[in-house]
């Protein structure tokens, strides 16, 4: 399951989706809107995506990472729109038999997001505000 | 004939340039390397971002792929999802 | 938060005690029972524990993970008694500010627990049953 | 004085033993790795386990550890929780 969201990511519909007779391990990694960059405090974050390519690219993530491991399942929520502190802004779940599998494709699959999609997070500070890596 | 495309914007590029999408004229056999040397002369603030890419159909494209004006356009600024 | 709980593990409770405004990520692993071992259908699984000793020999775990890692939250739970294929016996969720900490304290955490700490697993099968291993 | 303790025992121990505790002779100056023989003597199926570790107070005990009457003494076969 692939998704983009304007509202709170559930999560136990998220492992509900993993639930597989197969699977002895499940990973799932939630970002999470944390109240400071480099101790600059953060009063929310924006995300913007480009919905129909953000997709295309998740899904050729999770395509690859089925290559690379046995996944039982495998689920990718990510949050648009203004998430205050607190909020997650992105879930990734991965069913697996056995545990190595499920922690490397997550980490896989997160860290690959994070390279790859179009999505935008914009900082908004009490005093400013900054597009993440946007800036030399 | 002279044709245009419409670039989609997203963050920092919508932002700099107060468009969600800019009209870009489309000389025929113009390559994605034209497409932001020309959008660069009309915005000069987006050289200000870090790093530009091009997608094509919701793909990313190469420097000398060429462009047509059915294509769907936009400029990917440096991602920062998750 | 450290328990071992004869009742199904709380998945939703665990999140919210993570919940911490310096986090941005959090690393859950979920070990479930699975249907087979080797290809060998499983019927159920039966978990005991030396209680005492298990409950101060995760602490044990949490507490390098604590001290290898800036941990904000952490959570253990492990269950006992009779699981079903599907259900979840342990439970590890790691609150941390960036990712990396929480997937490496999390999976640090679940391979210590499967080195040290006192808890036997029965796997039994629809023709027979043995304890995890035990044997030679 | 002949005291003797009483030692815990769990999974294949006690499926072996048939017995969740046991009481073996103390004899004074009783280190873990008498009380190994002495169980094993005792209940010579418990040397089909791959392998039987000693915890006293809840804790790993080292092979030359003394115990006492007072020791809550404890069987540790291979764990495999998780």
């Amino acid at each position: 399951m692939i998704a983009l969201t304007s509202t709170p990511i559930d999560v136990a519909s998220a492992l509900n989706y993993l639930q597989s007779s197969q699977a002895g391990a499940v990973d799932l990694f939630l970002g999470v809107v944390r109240d400071n960059t480099q101790n600059r405090p953060v009063d929310r974050l924006e995300y913007e995506a480009y919905d129909k390519m953000a997709l295309s690219e998740i899904q050729k993530i999770v395509d690859s990472a089925h290559h690379r491991w046995t996944l039982l399942g495998c689920v990718v929520i990510h949050r648009t729109g203004t998430l205050l502190i607190g909020e997650m802004a992105v879930l990734i779940g991965v069913a697996t038999a056995h545990r190595a599998d499920a922690f490397d494709a997550c980490r896989y699959i997160i860290d690959t997001i994070k390279q790859t999609v179009p999505i935008w997070k914009k900082e908004i500070f009490t005093d400013g505000e900054v597009w993440v890596n946007a800036h030399p | 004939m002279n044709s245009s495309a419409n670039v989609l914007l997203f963050g920092i590029a919508r932002d700099l340039t107060g468009q969600s999408s800019v009209l870009v004229p489309l000389a025929p056999d113009t390559r994605v390397s034209d497409l932001l040397t020309t959008i660069h002369k009309q915005y000069p603030a987006l050289l200000g971002i870090q790093s530009l890419l091009v997608a094509v159909n919701g793909e990313y494209a190469e420097a000398d792929q060429p462009l047509t004006p059915q294509d769907e356009i936009a400029l990917i600024p440096p991602v920062s999802g998750g």
